[in-house]
């Protein structure tokens, strides 16, 4: 693989820095894939804008930031906004239909998926906080060379103690969303 | 008092820049009194100093001596302490090195209640500088920048420590050598932050200033306005006006900072081997 | 310790390892975004090792505490941002007075004033040359990626025991919080330096800062018996102070040859050239990214370009870049700011070649298609 | 206090001459001179070491009366 960009973006404390750093180190044992995660968020921890940026590629990484997105994840209507337009013409973009209030056009060539995602936390899971790891599931099923053992190994090392499972169970309804909507 | 003063002085270096009746060289005289009887090691002792007249005094003591930045001080002593919490530390320092620029150190110091002896030469005014107000000049005195009269409250420098944290507070003055000896080795016994004031008379840039005289004027005014600490905790507020008290003001047994770390260290260290 | 080990880590975590790996054992400092994880890094890992870690009032008592804590005998560690290297400037100058070795990272973000404090910039650079007040030697340090962070943290050590002298480490906001994957070699396998200490036979006839062959005089830890004196005040060979001419131009002399004399061992950098260029992009920290991406993308249309990444800031790479300006046309050189070290490219290439900048000073980074078009436009 | 012995001008040259010492002296022993200060009646010195410990410069020191 050349250089895939992924975006993923929403409010500050919505957890999509850490689920940008989940997938940057589920690449730590593959040798082959080199990977830069990168952030921008406001001074506060809570609220505001925040993106987590994650670019893979097989030859190495220069440039650490995304230049087009690959795949953008947005959970807020400003993220969109923001973002739903700096997107390669064969992107995948994964917005949440609940929460997303924007009229949204991406192009003829952009797959576009519109998710609960923060409802499946919410009611599937139990989890609100759990919302990044749907995201990130979803996101998963996009990105090549990654293994998903090795995302869920992450995902148990990363997560608050005792949260584990429930982070796992909202990883695998993520990426159950896109893949049942795909085939 | 039979003590050979002459070791823990740098005879090379003296006499000192001090002013004639300056009573920077009584307080440096009590202070290594006080070191030879604490029985403390000379080798394993760093004086550190910082700007103003005060500083001088790390130059003319024989220890590893350290004459750093203007209020700055304490923050080189902590750094000793910590790195090597083995050596004795002690911090010589002025009332504007110590309570103005360096005031938020000294606050801090005291807090941590870190094993440092600090002397504060006070002699309420920037005496190197030529006379500028500091904050240890009292109300309603002339200095170079308050030529129509201090504006400026001077505080209680011995309750500010004593509140903040500091585990000995004493204050100690030039009139009373035998007195300040004894209250400086106390301190430098003492385990833990340690604060002593000491009043020093400025006859150049404060007294002669301020209508109170020469060196010796000085001095009967220390004579008529110096209270032990005792009788001055029995006085009534009135009776206390204008009185300063001296001696050992407060002194309680609190866990030192270096220990406390110590035990961070050990508790991590031990965690670790477990694992 | 003697396997490697493979790890996902922020610059600012990176800076901790490297630390950690060159035998770091103390860190004194005050929080600030966007280093605040070399603290918490440090926080945690040196009492692990038996070192020390403090959290001090402000921003000058953590400058003043690490040069505290390496006379007393430790390797010294602090770092900040742009506000809180403003502050420990003083100090900083006070350090290479006394020739104290210790490391000051500076993570640097949008400024002036509180600024951005969560963006990038580069705009230290000259601050980290001239931010104590007179003249004095410094070395500065400046990583574009997580793993030259970890070797040049390492290098920053050595060069401050081996030359006495505080190190500045410049990160960048994207350095200090991007996270790559990085492999920290065995201990065993790193080159540590110690400073040079005397025997304790030597006390008779001691003097803490006498002219060596090699300007860099043996330093004791403090408590081992030598008694010496160290001061702000320009001083002579033991210690004291000494105001006459001669003195301080000596002194000066000796702290500024201690550098100079060495600059091979001193400048780090990395190039990228065929010999032929017409046009170079000459960059350091994050910025080199960009400029290594540019040059791969022109040099497919043809053009011949290329890349020096500077790794040594200070002292400047003067002979490197004046044999560089005669072999080619163009330098570029982008910053994140609003430029700074262009100043002494264009000093060294006067007349030589032709000098251009990119500048960004918004918090936002400069592209490659930035570098390109520069690059393009020069043809 | 010791009373061991009496006042000596031990460091003549380190004198400011500011006079503390005949200050804090209770029996009269000491004067000023031009540059320095001088002894002027040793016999009524009773070696209370006032004067030894009050001088800024170090310039006075009781010794053993046979010194």
């Amino acid at each position: 693989m050349s250089r895939y960009e992924v975006r993923l973006s929403g409010a500050g404390g919505q957890g999509m820095i850490l689920a940008g750093i989940i997938l940057a180190e589920s690449t730590l044992d593959n040798d082959e894939l080199n990977v830069v995660q990168t952030q921008s968020y406001g001074p506060e921890s809570r609220g505001g804008a925040s993106r987590a940026e994650v670019v893979f590629s097989k030859e190495a990484i220069d440039y650490p930031k995304v230049i087009q997105a690959d795949l953008l994840v947005a959970l807020t209507t400003e993220a969109l906004d923001k973002y739903g337009d700096d997107i390669k013409k064969t992107a995948v973009v994964i917005a949440d239909s609940d929460y997303i209030d924007l009229d949204y056009n991406p192009g003829d060539g952009v797959e576009y998926y519109s998710i609960p995602i923060i409802n499946t936390a919410i009611e599937e899971i139990g989890l609100k906080l759990t919302a990044n790891m749907v995201a990130l599931g979803a996101a998963s099923h996009f990105i090549p060379d990654l293994s998903e053992e090795e995302i869920l190994k992450t995902i148990a090392s990363r997560v608050p103690a005792g949260t584990e499972e429930k982070n796992k169970e909202a990883f695998k309804a993520g990426k159950k969303l896109v893949s049942e909507m795909k085939s | 008092m039979d003590v050979n003063i002459d070791k823990y002085l740098r005879q090379d270096k003296l006499p000192h820049i001090w002013c004639p009746g300056c009573g920077h060289g009584t307080v440096l005289g009590s202070f290594v009194r006080a070191f030879d009887q604490s029985g403390l090691d000379q080798d394993k002792t760093v004086v550190i100093s910082g700007i103003g007249c005060s500083g001088r005094a790390s130059g003319y003591l024989n220890f590893d001596t350290l004459h750093v930045t203007h209020g700055r001080a304490l923050t080189f002593a902590t750094g000793v302490k910590m790195a090597n919490p083995e050596l004795n530390v002690i911090v010589m320092t002025g009332d504007g090195d110590g309570a103005a620029i360096g005031g938020n150190h000294l606050i801090h110091s005291s807090r941590r209640n870190i094993d440092i002896t600090v002397v504060l030469f006070n002699n309420n005014i920037y005496g190197m500088t030529g006379g500028q107000f500091s904050p240890m000049t009292p109300t309603g005195d002339t200095a170079t920048t308050s030529p129509y009269g201090n504006i400026d409250q001077n505080f209680d420098l011995c309750e500010l420590a004593k509140s903040s944290g500091a585990t000995f507070v004493g204050r100690g003055a030039s009139y009373q050598p035998r007195k300040m000896i004894k209250l400086m080795k106390e301190g430098l016994l003492h385990k833990g932050f340690a604060f002593v004031e000491t009043l020093t008379q400025c006859p150049v840039n404060y007294g002669k200033r301020n209508k109170i005289g020469g060196a010796r004027d000085m001095l009967k005014w220390q004579d008529e306005n110096l209270v032990p600490a005792k009788k001055y905790e029995k006085m009534d507020p009135a009776e206390r006006e204008g009185l300063i008290s001296t001696g050992i003001l407060h002194q309680v047994v609190k866990e030192e900072y270096t220990d406390k770390y110590k035990n961070v260290i050990n508790t991590v260290m031990a965690g670790e081997s477990n694992e | 310790m003697s396997k490697s080990i493979t790890l996902l880590l922020q610059g600012d975590e990176a800076v901790v390892e490297g630390g950690m790996a060159a035998g770091a054992d103390f860190f004194a400092g005050y929080p600030i975004t966007p280093a605040s994880e070399i603290a918490e890094g440090f926080a945690e890992q040196l009492p692990e090792k038996g070192g020390k870690f403090i959290q001090m009032e402000d921003e000058i008592a953590g400058m003043g505490c690490i040069v505290g804590a390496s006379l007393a005998g430790a390797k010294a560690i602090t770092a900040t941002s742009g506000p809180g290297f403003s502050l420990k400037q003083e100090n900083l100058g006070f350090a290479i007075m006394v020739e104290a070795p210790c490391v000051v990272v500076n993570v640097q973000r949008v400024g002036p004033s509180t600024g951005l404090p969560t963006s990038p910039s580069q705009g230290d650079i000259m601050q980290a040359k001239w931010g104590t007040h007179g003249d004095h030697p410094i070395i500065a340090l400046s990583p574009s990626s997580v793993s030259e962070t970890f070797d040049l943290t390492v290098t920053a050590f050595n060069l401050a025991e081996k030359y006495r002298i505080p190190v500045i480490l410049l990160l960048d906001e994207i350095v200090g919080h991007m996270r790559e994957k990085i492999t920290i070699p065995p201990a065993d396998e790193l080159e540590i330096v110690n400073r040079k200490k005397p025997k304790p036979e030597d006390n008779d006839n001691f003097y803490p800062y006498e002219e060596t062959e090699d300007l860099i005089p043996p330093m004791p830890d403090y408590g081992t018996g030598f008694k010496y004196h160290s001061t702000g005040l320009f001083h002579d060979k033991t210690g004291f102070p000494r105001g006459k001419t001669e003195d301080a131009r000596k002194l000066m002399d000796r702290l500024m040859g201690k550098i100079n004399n060495n600059l091979d061992d001193i400048i780090h950098l990395e190039e990228d050239l065929n010999g032929d260029e017409d046009v170079v992009v000459l960059a350091y920290g994050s910025t080199v990214r960009s400029a290594i991406s540019a040059v791969n993308q022109v040099r497919e249309d043809g053009v011949k370009a290329g890349w020096v990444k500077l790794k040594t800031i200070w002292p400047f790479a003067d002979d490197y870049v004046r044999e560089l300006a005669e072999k080619v046309d163009r330098i570029i050189v982008p910053e994140l700011n609003m430029g700074q070290l262009i100043g002494e490219v264009k000093r060294v290439a006067a007349g030589k070649a032709e000098v251009t900048g990119i500048n960004r000073y918004d918090g936002t980074l400069i592209t490659p298609a930035d570098v390109v078009a520069e690059i393009k436009g020069a043809l | 206090m010791a009373r061991k012995g009496k006042v000596k001008i031990a460091r003549p040259d380190w004198c400011k001459t500011c006079g503390i010492c005949i200050e804090v002296c209770p029996v009269e022993v000491l004067e000023l001179g031009n540059t320095r200060i001088q002894i002027a009646h040793l016999e009524n010195c009773i070696g209370c070491e006032n004067c030894e410990l009050s001088c800024p410069d170090f310039v006075l020191k009781v010794v053993e009366d046979n010194e």
